[in-house]
């Protein structure tokens, strides 16, 4: 009897006790600084800028110094990357990429291409905002239009390849696609590309109907 | 067939039914189900008479994946495995094949294995114990909890650039050696998490209505624990002091001085919902030790041992084991001499935790569940894998 | 897409910042202000004798004689709803953005900061956008209950102001059953809550509205019983008397002057969080267990109906409490005779008088302010209780603890001299401070002991 | 007590129904005839010595060129820190095996997963349905011959690959420019050593 009744004040006082600690812990807070940061609006710099240098987002190819190994290609799980390399019909012995497309909106940003890269042309950035109103807009095309491909690059020993600072090409690409411009990669409009999903044997339009255009050719209705 | 007829007869095996009870279904979307799950329920009112999880709605077949792409491609889908603390299924992964293989990771590599991986212990336990306090209904904790998680996700952010799908493990190494002045960061934060313990424990660890949820509540005593084949945190809250960190020693912990906290049954019984819970709690302040001693004893050398750039093993299998948050993580990789797994296998602690509710939720009340729920700290994607 | 874009609050603060903070300003003061204005200009005309007196002086017009008198009483009431009303939903909304702030803070959160200046004007895009959405109805519900069950728990969160005193005058009308009237239809938002669990032919609402209707029903007892600590202190259960039995400072409040006063507080206070469905008695809603409870069909206005009563009863449990533990809106050093003086002998009272009024208003809002706040808060800290043991609270120990205060109160009243009441109501004054001062020292170290913390108050 | 130890002591035991301990690189197993998996289980857990309570993982590997199933037993002794792999193998067209969740619990739901899986029937299972995979799948797809039937219930799972339209189109372009080079050929070597094209951005 005693112990049931120790026990009933005792509940009484852990009451007490407890919610004293756990009301003064939240009372605490309220003279505390919230963790959160205003994103996007009220950040004293753009929060891209602030992210780590290993940060991975969005990939960046810098042609210039791309040696067309394709090494990322084959690096990548997922096959995001296509590379075509050609010959050069003017120049027989140059070596050229003619296309080299990244589907970003696939891309499962694990950085594996980056690593076997020679001369670090693919590169992540730190750019991660690509809210694009379709999803093929996601497609990057490196080299934009197939009929002036890029020469391959040749490293020089003893030096590092000329790459453009990690960024600088993808922002002004993003720039350029604006999210609410029609995409326009493959060349019509965005309604057009409806039947794309709808052909029942997941084909796509031809290359007919329309020249595939570099993103930045589309209209900037 | 109508659904309801469905559930009783397929999911409940049911035949007889008697007019008070319901068929209740907590999830697929439920605020408590910690992803998308299933609890079939049948209740007398509060009382549950039996709670039959569904799962399967997070499958994406990543045992199927492993055998479609090679050996080193198949890392970033390990990150999918367990979002929140992919840090394991990474380290499961490289260990499985590495034991193939027959390599071993330099030791500066293990280390920062040790540190990469104890962090991320730290930051999925803040979750675990977070949302399992949110299901409780306290709203508070979850958010203090993840005050805390985010500066470990900015260290990890730093340390290999992203904050959950980390992909930071490599066949024979880690992908990046430490960043410049990482470590000071590391110990910034770690004495700073040292102190917030105990107001974590201030806040709601002990508050009275708290244990009252809790304690008594879900017991899963030792026997029935290792029947189940629970892992981890689960295993320990029923008081098996079993860890792989420590029985079977991998990486660098052999180097380590820490324990191995059990359930002991402090407000209630042992393995109850709240000695799981507070096994969680201990467990952070554990890991926070083994960070403090792998940044002291750090050795200096390679992060990565030479690996062949196309990995071919010979015919053969391995088991990769690792004390992942959630348990025992266990990779079985059957390799039949290509460059792809023949067969790669996933055994997650989250899987073998879900196969005990059903026996758990004879006569529990519905608030009960949740609180079981919470407490196993299951993670749907990692059940379903 | 473009008048979308135009109404988009964000870019309306952006452009006029100044209008953005006028109307924020309006909003938070101005109609709160507006109505207890109302309320204070009108609840003293509303007597049939002072408006016969006015339309006689006013307007010649023998209104005490005229066949519509009635139909002249009864707009001056309906009036008074009017404000009731408007103040109840303008309550229920502010209190929602309180809350949503103070919930922020605690969490280390900022909470909604960007409609209006800090976020103030959230609670009416809320209610607009509430208002907006479409009012669907589950094809299986009973669809004439399903409509009805917010107006049941409306009509138990409006009753209770007919008898809640702002201030010394400014009360509809002073019920000599006053207490007992409040305990007997605050049960209305039960039935609501009962009615809208059934009519919705969901599970979840269905355990929801059972859990509500066993949850209040079952604290109406400890609630009821401690209620009558101050009845039996006043000998009168009339809201008014009992204000008027206590006095302006602190040991002249009921709550200090027995110690079992001070238990029945507590008591109260938990009962009314139960009644009023708050964490940690929130089981009939129960986010992570029943989804939304009671309400998770619910949708539009009738959910907004809902979630009004829900915080604007904070107001009624709080104001209770204030007015029979805490001395409701009595102002220090201000005796009831001083109220009687500034009235004047005319028909209506003297300027000073309405000062008077107000600064009781004042009083008591702050008051009971403070205890909302002490409800956010609770909810804010504390994890819910499981339906056996919210049952086990009530019956093991807040019954039997309301008894024994009862008891004890009742014996307090006929052994202990008033000398005895006014010293136990200084000393208990003396430790409640004592604690206090404990406590915000504690809330201080807490930050402390936390490396890497301190106080910091920006980042709003 | 290592592998070795636990094969000879289960060969003692069950002589003919155990083989060898397997002489593959890493792990070793043992593999058991189907009908003595039970006793072999039950054996396991409950002689003094060997004590295997904890059942680690229950799993299978198809294998069509020997038209069997493996299902792959991971034991382990919490209490004499020892493990196993046992090993049984099942007819690839009908396969089935003894549940062993009398023994451990934990079996339930692994057997359960094979079953949804890999198709292979566990007599004596108590629930034995599908477990990750709606219960009207069609096929098993762990096994090494299973076609991915594109969807379910009309629900698509594919996304058409923006890259091989892209590829197309570049190979016609390509094509083109080749033609359009012939056509103009010979053509004088417009530069000897080409320097690289500017940057396409900057053509944009």
């Amino acid at each position: 009897m005693a112990e049931s009744i120790r026990e009933y004040f005792g509940h009484i006082t852990d009451v007490v006790k407890t919610f004293w600690e756990g009301l003064s812990v939240t009372l605490s807070y309220m003279v505390r600084r919230p963790i959160t940061v205003q994103y996007p609006d009220r950040t004293a710099k753009r929060v891209a800028d602030t992210l780590p240098s290993r940060y991975r987002g969005l990939l960046e190819v810098d042609m210039n110094v791309c040696t067309g190994c394709m090494a990322c290609e084959r690096a990548c799980p997922i096959s995001v990357i296509k590379i075509t390399t050609d010959k050069d019909p003017a120049n027989p012995k140059q070596r050229v990429i003619a296309q080299f497309d990244i589907d970003e909106s696939k891309c499962m940003f694990c950085g594996l291409c980056v690593e076997p890269c020679p001369t670090g042309a693919i590169q992540h950035t730190r750019e991660f905002e690509s809210t694009m109103k379709a999803i093929d807009s996601l497609v990057f095309r490196w080299v934009p239009d197939p009929e002036k491909p890029a020469p391959f690059y040749r490293p020089v020993k003893g030096q590092d390849a000329p790459r453009a600072p990690v960024g600088e090409i993808l922002r002004k690409r993003m720039a350029e696609r604006s999210w609410i411009a029609p995409p326009g990669i493959f060349g019509g409009e965005p309604e057009a590309r409806e039947d794309r999903r709808a052909s029942p044997d997941g084909t796509h339009r031809g290359g007919s109907e329309g020249p595939a255009q570099g993103p930045s050719s589309s209209s900037k209705a | 067939m109508p659904i309801d007829m469905e559930l009783d007869r397929h999911i409940l095996r049911r035949t007889t039914t008697t007019e008070e009870e319901i068929v209740v279904n907590f999830g697929p979307q439920h605020p408590s189900t910690h992803g998308v799950i299933n609890f079939v329920t049948q209740t007398n009112g509060e009382i549950i008479r039996r709670s039959v999880p569904e799962i399967g709605y997070l499958h994406r077949g990543l045992e199927k994946i492993g055998e479609m792409v090679p050996y080193p491609g198949y890392m970033p889908f390990t990150d999918r495995i367990d979002y929140l603390a992919a840090m394991f299924a990474n380290e499961g992964y490289a260990v499985a094949i590495e034991r193939l293989l027959g390599v071993e990771p330099p030791p500066r590599a293990k280390y920062i294995r040790a540190i990469a991986g104890e962090l991320c212990r730290i930051s999925n336990h803040f979750i675990s114990v977070g949302t399992m306090a949110q299901d409780i209904g306290a709203a508070t904790p979850l958010t203090h909890a993840l005050r805390e998680r985010e500066s470990i996700n900015d260290l990890l952010e730093e340390l290999c650039g992203a904050r959950l799908t980390f992909n930071f493990h490599r066949i024979g190494g880690v992908a990046f050696d430490l960043p410049e002045g990482w470590g000071t960061k590391v110990l910034r934060f770690l004495d700073h998490l040292d102190s917030y313990i105990q107001e974590w424990d201030r806040l709601i660890t002990f508050n009275k209505i708290f244990v009252k949820r809790l304690a008594n509540v879900g017991i899963i005593n030792r026997a029935l624990a290792i029947d189940y084949g629970l892992a981890g945190p689960n295993l320990r809250g029923s008081g098996v002091r079993w860890d792989i960190r420590r029985d079977m020693p991998y990486g660098a912990y052999p180097d380590f001085d820490f324990n191995v906290p059990v359930g002991t049954g402090r407000v209630g019984t042992v393995g109850d919902c709240w000695d799981r819970f507070f096994v969680r709690v201990q467990e952070i302040v554990e890991s926070s030790k083994i960070v403090r001693q792998a940044l002291a004893k750090l050795p200096e050398g390679d992060i990565q041992a030479k690996v062949a750039r196309k990995l071919k093993p010979e015919v053969g299998e391995a088991v990769g084991r690792v004390e992942s948050a959630r348990g025992e993580m266990l990779y079985y990789v059957v390799s039949d001499g290509s460059e792809k797994a023949y067969r790669l296998r996933v055994r997650t602690g989250s899987f073998m935790a879900m196969g005990i509710i059903e026996e758990l939720s004879h006569g529990i009340m519905v608030a009960d569940l949740i609180a079981i729920i919470a407490s196993l700290d299951v993670v749907a994607p990692e059940v379903d894998r | 897409m473009k008048i979308s874009l135009a109404l988009d609050s964000t870019s309306l603060t952006r452009r006029y910042p100044r209008l953005a903070v006028l109307v924020t300003l309006f909003m938070a003061f101005g109609v709160p202000l507006g109505l207890y204005a109302g309320a204070l200009a009108v609840f003293p005309l509303n007597r049939p004798e002072v408006l016969n007196a006015l339309a006689k002086e006013w307007l010649g017009w023998d209104l005490a004689t005229s066949p519509y008198r009635n139909l002249v009483y009864a707009g001056f009431l309906l009036l008074v709803a009017f404000i009731a009303v408007n103040y109840t939903a303008v309550f229920g909304g502010v209190s929602t953005w309180v809350e949503r702030r103070v919930a922020g803070r605690m969490q280390s959160r900022i909470g909604p900061n960007r409609t209006g200046a800090a976020g103030f004007l959230a609670w009416v895009a809320d209610a607009v956008k509430m208002v907006l959405k479409e009012d669907t109805i589950p094809g299986s519900a009973d669809n004439l209950l399903f409509r009805a069950a917010p107006y049941f728990s409306m009509v138990g969160l409006l009753l209770p102001f007919v008898v809640l005193p702002f201030g010394e005058s400014t009360v509809v009308t002073d019920m000599n059953v006053g207490v007992f009237y409040v305990a007997a239809v605050t049960a209305f938002v039960v039935v609501g809550i009962l009615v809208s669990g059934w009519a919705s032919n969901s599970k979840w609402a269905l355990f929801g509205g059972i859990r509500g209707a066993a949850q209040v029903l079952s604290y109406e007892i400890p609630a009821g019983i401690a209620l009558m600590v101050p009845v039996l202190m006043a000998g009168t259960l009339s809201m008014q008397g009992i204000v008027r039995a206590q006095g302006g400072l602190p040991w002249e409040w009921f709550v200090f002057r027995n110690p079992a006063a001070l238990v029945a507080f507590f008591i109260a206070v938990t009962s009314s969080l139960a009644e009023g469905n708050r964490t940690p008695f929130d089981l009939p809603e129960a986010e992570s267990e029943l989804v939304a409870g009671y309400h998770a069909e619910y949708s539009g206005f009738r959910l907004a109906i809902f979630l009004m009563v829900e915080w604007a009863n904070m107001w009624i449990m709080a104001g209770l409490a204030v007015t029979l533990f805490l001395g409701g809106w009595q102002v220090p050093g201000v005796s009831p005779e001083m109220y009687l003086h500034a009235r004047g002998a005319g028909l209506l009272p003297a300027p000073l008088w309405f000062v008077l009024q107000a600064a009781s208003m004042l009083v008591f809002i702050i008051k009971t302010w403070a205890l909302v706040f002490l409800f956010i808060w609770l909810r804010w800290t504390l994890p819910r209780v499981r339906v056996d043991q919210m049952m086990s609270l009530c019956w093991k120990y807040l019954v039997p603890g309301a008894f024994l205060c009862f008891i004890v109160t009742l014996l307090w009243q006929l052994l202990v001299p008033p000398l005895g009441c006014k010293i136990t109501g200084i000393l208990l004054t003396i430790c409640a401070s004592a604690f206090l001062v404990k406590f915000l020292r504690d809330t201080r170290r807490n930050i402390d002991r936390v490396t890497g913390d301190r106080v910091d108050l920006t980042n709003w | 007590m290592t592998a070795e130890e636990v094969c000879a002591q289960l060969k003692e035991r069950f002589g003919e129904a155990v083989g060898a301990l397997s002489e593959t690189k890493g792990d070793r197993f043992v593999v058991v005839k189907g009908e003595k998996i039970v006793e072999v289980c039950q054996f396991l857990k409950s002689t003094t010595g060997l004590e295997f309570d904890y059942c680690q993982d229950v799993t299978a590997v198809d294998w069509p060129a020997r038209n069997v199933i493996e299902v792959v037993f991971h034991l382990y002794s919490l209490v004499h820190r020892h493990g196993v792999v046992l090993k049984v193998e099942t007819d690839r067209a009908a396969p089935s095996i003894a549940s062993i969740e009398s023994v451990w619990k934990a079996a339930t739901w692994l057997e359960r997963e094979i079953y949804d899986l890999f198709g292979v029937n566990f007599v004596g299972h108590s629930d034995l349905r599908r477990i990750l995979l709606p219960d009207d799948w069609v096929g098993y797809p762990l096994r090494k011959d299973y076609k991915e039937a594109g969807g379910y219930h009309g629900m698509g799972n594919e996304r058409p690959d923006p890259l091989v339209q892209l590829s197309k189109i570049t190979d016609e372009k390509r094509k083109a420019v080749a033609a359009a080079v012939a056509s103009a050929a010979p053509a004088p070597n417009p530069e000897p050593n080409p320097v690289p094209a500017p940057a396409p951005e900057g053509k944009v």
